[in-house]
């Protein structure tokens, strides 16, 4: 079994998964939406740079800070809900704001995490055995809890993909329900019909490797596969994220 | 009226064991680490902390196992610098209660304070086990709609209750405040305008304090009104090793040296470290050494 | 994108009859008056307003028998000019219901538009008919407090609620506007910020309209984001003859005519004085009659 | 039968009947305590003004634009909710956070106005006749169905007093309880017990005048006097409001 953990390397060497990665979710952003991510969210946030250089101008990038479009990543580091979003924004919209919001049915694109996922959509960020006596204690879902049930698409990325992660059955439910995409190293579900579905496969792996490294039986009409980062978008990507902060967390 | 006091008297008389607490900032940015530092010193007991996304302040009080309950929704160091994982085994061990929140959850319980209500109405929360394993979320029927009555087929809204949290007492670290303790904060605010309404009572711990009259500022650009404070800190580099905009940024050894901690005797050390520098302005413009004066 | 567009097709585009409006400013302070004086002139029926505490935009309204509901706590001019009443003659006459509020419990109501909830529980509400009288206050036991179960004797805590009011249009008259919505409003701004938030749709007419990225301020000096606005119209003086902060403050003799005003010829002559003013600037850069440009 | 409406002369040349009403309330000032006003609340801002130089330099001067303890009314007209009052504040409290402080017990006194009272301590600022269908539609009691029952003291001040204000009934109870003082031209009256008590005279009238004036019968301990505005008092009371706005409503 390959483990997809911190493998931040593809076979090809124009590209490593963390570019992949953020083009897929680039892709996935219109332009005049407003998309809202979290901490520890520096994929996203470069995800989200990038769809604004190509083809989502008016995009609206949200954040924990309150930076309402910050400029530039430049000063960017270790934090993607540090003071620096702020420091470049066009205007100031906090936290709490961007929260009321998704509640008025009013932010577009969510960016949220977890830890394990199942086959039915269902969330886990929590504890890794029961709630109130766990053997492993998350960090917590965050904002997964109200933005998943209100944000018009909800997108979850996962640097990991593997049977631990995505499972028959989650330990228990952070949030579930309206998942509109999981993007991972290895290929991208929708949510249709209460369940997850395979999507699309990166270029860099087979069915049968993703099948492999899922905890349940795959789901799909038909295989397609995710295409290459372009030049143009490599081009984009090395200068919105010069120092590669998209790849902190492989 | 002067409200300037040393660090230490400013625990001593705002904080008890059993207390509810409420931090500034967010993750590594800006938490009143001066002050957290000084609730070590003091050993307060079964503290509780209600924020939405915490770290090295609620990791560090677990360290020393003065943590009760942790009412929030994210309590991780990010990416860069792992888990919180003195809170985690603290959790895990059953020693501290880790009251999960969504963040917005933790936002709608201080609002409940702010406006003395019991209870806050939240419209995203709506499905999973944090309703089902927690007492401080609650389903209802909205009382103003009637349609179920005089329909019998439709169903009433549903709306969801979160308790609302009073905290005895937020700290927040600010760039500047005079000694009254109007205080200004640059940059991102993250919930401290609204912990700073929320909380019983308030204590400003400042990078700079400056005299009555003296912050130069439009009455616009003050983020906390003086009579909303009870005592004003000057702690310099109070929120280091977290960052405190402009001033400086995440101190990455000093972190580091935190969470490679292996005992209880490194973990001492390192809050020894800090000692002389988050004490060493008192009240009444003068220092306790006789170095620095106010 | 520009959002910029004229006063007249603002209101076409953004109010339609039966629409519940709120309104910037405070009594005679920054009520958006060019843009209630265009509702007039489009003879816009059936409105409600929502607003603390509401006088020349209001009893305007009353006065040309396009209002249906004032949500209110006050409705009236201050000291010096009197009493509203055209909103009076209105309300005696049973034309206008008047949905008396609490300031406070505006605040509230709103406050349930922004956060999308049904209601929104209010402390201090306890006694008197507003509770008896008015449909939209209701007082419920708090779910959260099981004392009076466990312990029959006790009483459970009741609590006030007020029922939301979503309105479908905020108007706010601004400083200065970039043509994205990016607004800035200079000194007070009462409940400007809530009702931006609180509303489905934003209106902003400006004194001052500028090109994008020319705001020359900070993020943290633009009050509302450009994103929650609709339509951006450049109306300068478009508050007169109520007040606006470093501008102009009441003009006294335009508001004494109207107060005067004894038939609808008196009004619609009233209303026509400011017509050309009001309406000179249309979107894209240019006006109407060629001698104002953007 | 005297009536004090609109009258805004003593038969004292040394200060106005508008003057010793701004003592009166000046005097029951505290220091330290925050205090709010509303609209057209001039006398009770000038009041705030008076006790600030007087015996209260710390007491926390709260309005509706919001500024804190503004330094100066030299700008303040017609208005008592105008730009103005920010102008010259040392920071800045909005309306909504003022009426959220009182719900948390931390407002000391809030100044509020009403057309009609009654023995029993209803306040009536907002019909005349039933509430839906009112022969008088009045302003409405804007703060005061919230603040009365919330702020530690509440004090109704009123420029009128005769029998069509102070009533055995109201028609309309707006808000009731928790009233502290009623400051008017005659007299001040005092909440107790469940009703409203003749606390003092002013030096100007009689307690059969303030009888005269009054649709219910008065109770009262003892007959005490209001004390004149002392010279110190006049001096200061000129130099903060050389408009005389306290006058405005008289």
């Amino acid at each position: 079994m390959v483990m997809y953990e911190g493998n931040v390397h593809s076979t090809n060497k124009e590209w490593q998964i963390s570019d992949l990665m953020t083009c897929v979710i680039a892709r996935l952003l219109k332009d005049r939406e407003t998309v809202f991510h979290g901490v520890s969210s520096h994929l996203p946030m470069v995800a989200m740079q990038l769809a604004k250089q190509l083809h989502a101008p008016n995009l609206v990038h949200l954040n924990i800070p309150g930076g309402v479009n910050p400029t530039s990543l430049r000063e960017t580091t270790y934090s993607s809900a540090g003071p620096d979003l702020l420091r470049s924004a066009e205007s100031s919209f906090s936290l709490a704001e961007v929260f009321d919001l998704s509640m008025r049915g009013k932010l577009d694109v969510a960016f949220l995490g977890g830890i394990q996922f199942d086959v039915k959509g269902n969330v886990n960020a929590s504890t890794i055995g029961p709630y109130k006596k766990p053997k492993v204690r998350l960090p917590g879902g965050a904002g997964s809890a109200v933005l998943i049930p209100t944000a018009k698409k909800a997108i979850i990325w996962r640097t990991k993909h593997d049977r631990r992660t995505f499972v028959e059955d989650v330990d228990f439910v952070t949030t579930r329900g309206n998942l509109w995409k999981i993007v991972t190293p290895l290929c991208v579900f929708g949510y249709r019909d209460g369940r997850l579905m395979l999507d699309a496969i990166h270029p860099n792996t087979t069915v049968e490797e993703v099948q492999e490294n899922t905890g349940f039986k795959l789901q799909y009409d038909h295989i397609e596969y995710t295409k290459a980062p372009t030049r143009e978008e490599m081009g984009v990507l090395r200068r919105v994220d010069p120092k590669n902060v998209r790849s902190l967390e492989f | 009226m002067s409200k300037r006091m040393g660090l230490e008297e400013a625990v001593q008389s705002f904080v008890k064991d059993g207390d509810v607490l409420t931090f500034s900032g967010n993750a590594l940015h800006r938490a009143p680490m001066a002050f957290v530092r000084e609730l070590v010193r003091q050993n307060k007991q079964q503290l509780q902390v209600a924020k939405t996304a915490a770290a090295l302040d609620v990791d560090l009080l677990c360290a020393f196992g003065l943590m009760d309950t942790v009412h929030a929704g994210f309590v991780s160091y990010e990416t860069k610098y792992g888990l919180a994982s003195y809170y985690r085994k603290a959790v895990e061990a059953g020693q501290v209660k880790a009251n999960e929140h969504a963040c917005y959850t933790v936002i709608c319980a201080l609002r409940g304070a702010v406006m003395n209500v019991p209870f806050m109405p939240v419209h995203g929360l709506k499905y999973g086990d944090l309703l089902v394993e927690n007492d401080y979320f609650m389903v209802v029927e909205n009382p103003f709609e009637e349609s179920a009555e005089e329909n019998p087929g439709d169903e009433v809204e549903r709306v969801t209750l979160v308790k609302t949290i009073r905290p005895d007492l937020a700290v927040i670290h600010a760039h500047m405040c005079d000694e009254e303790g109007n205080a200004i904060i640059h940059g991102a605010q993250y919930e401290d305008i609204l912990i700073s309404r929320a909380a019983k009572r308030v204590v400003i711990t400042a990078e700079t304090v400056v005299k009555k009259g003296k912050l130069n500022s439009g009455a616009e650009k003050v983020d906390i009104p003086g009579f909303l404070v009870d005592a004003v800190v000057h702690v310099p580099n109070g929120a280091k090793p977290c960052s405190c905009e402009g001033k400086y940024d995440v101190q990455d050894m000093e972190l580091r040296t935190f969470l490679e901690t292996k005992s209880m005797e490194d973990l001492r050390s390192w809050v020894k470290t800090y000692e002389k520098a988050d004490r060493s302005f008192i009240g009444k413009g003068r220092n306790s050494g006789g170095v620095r004066s106010w």
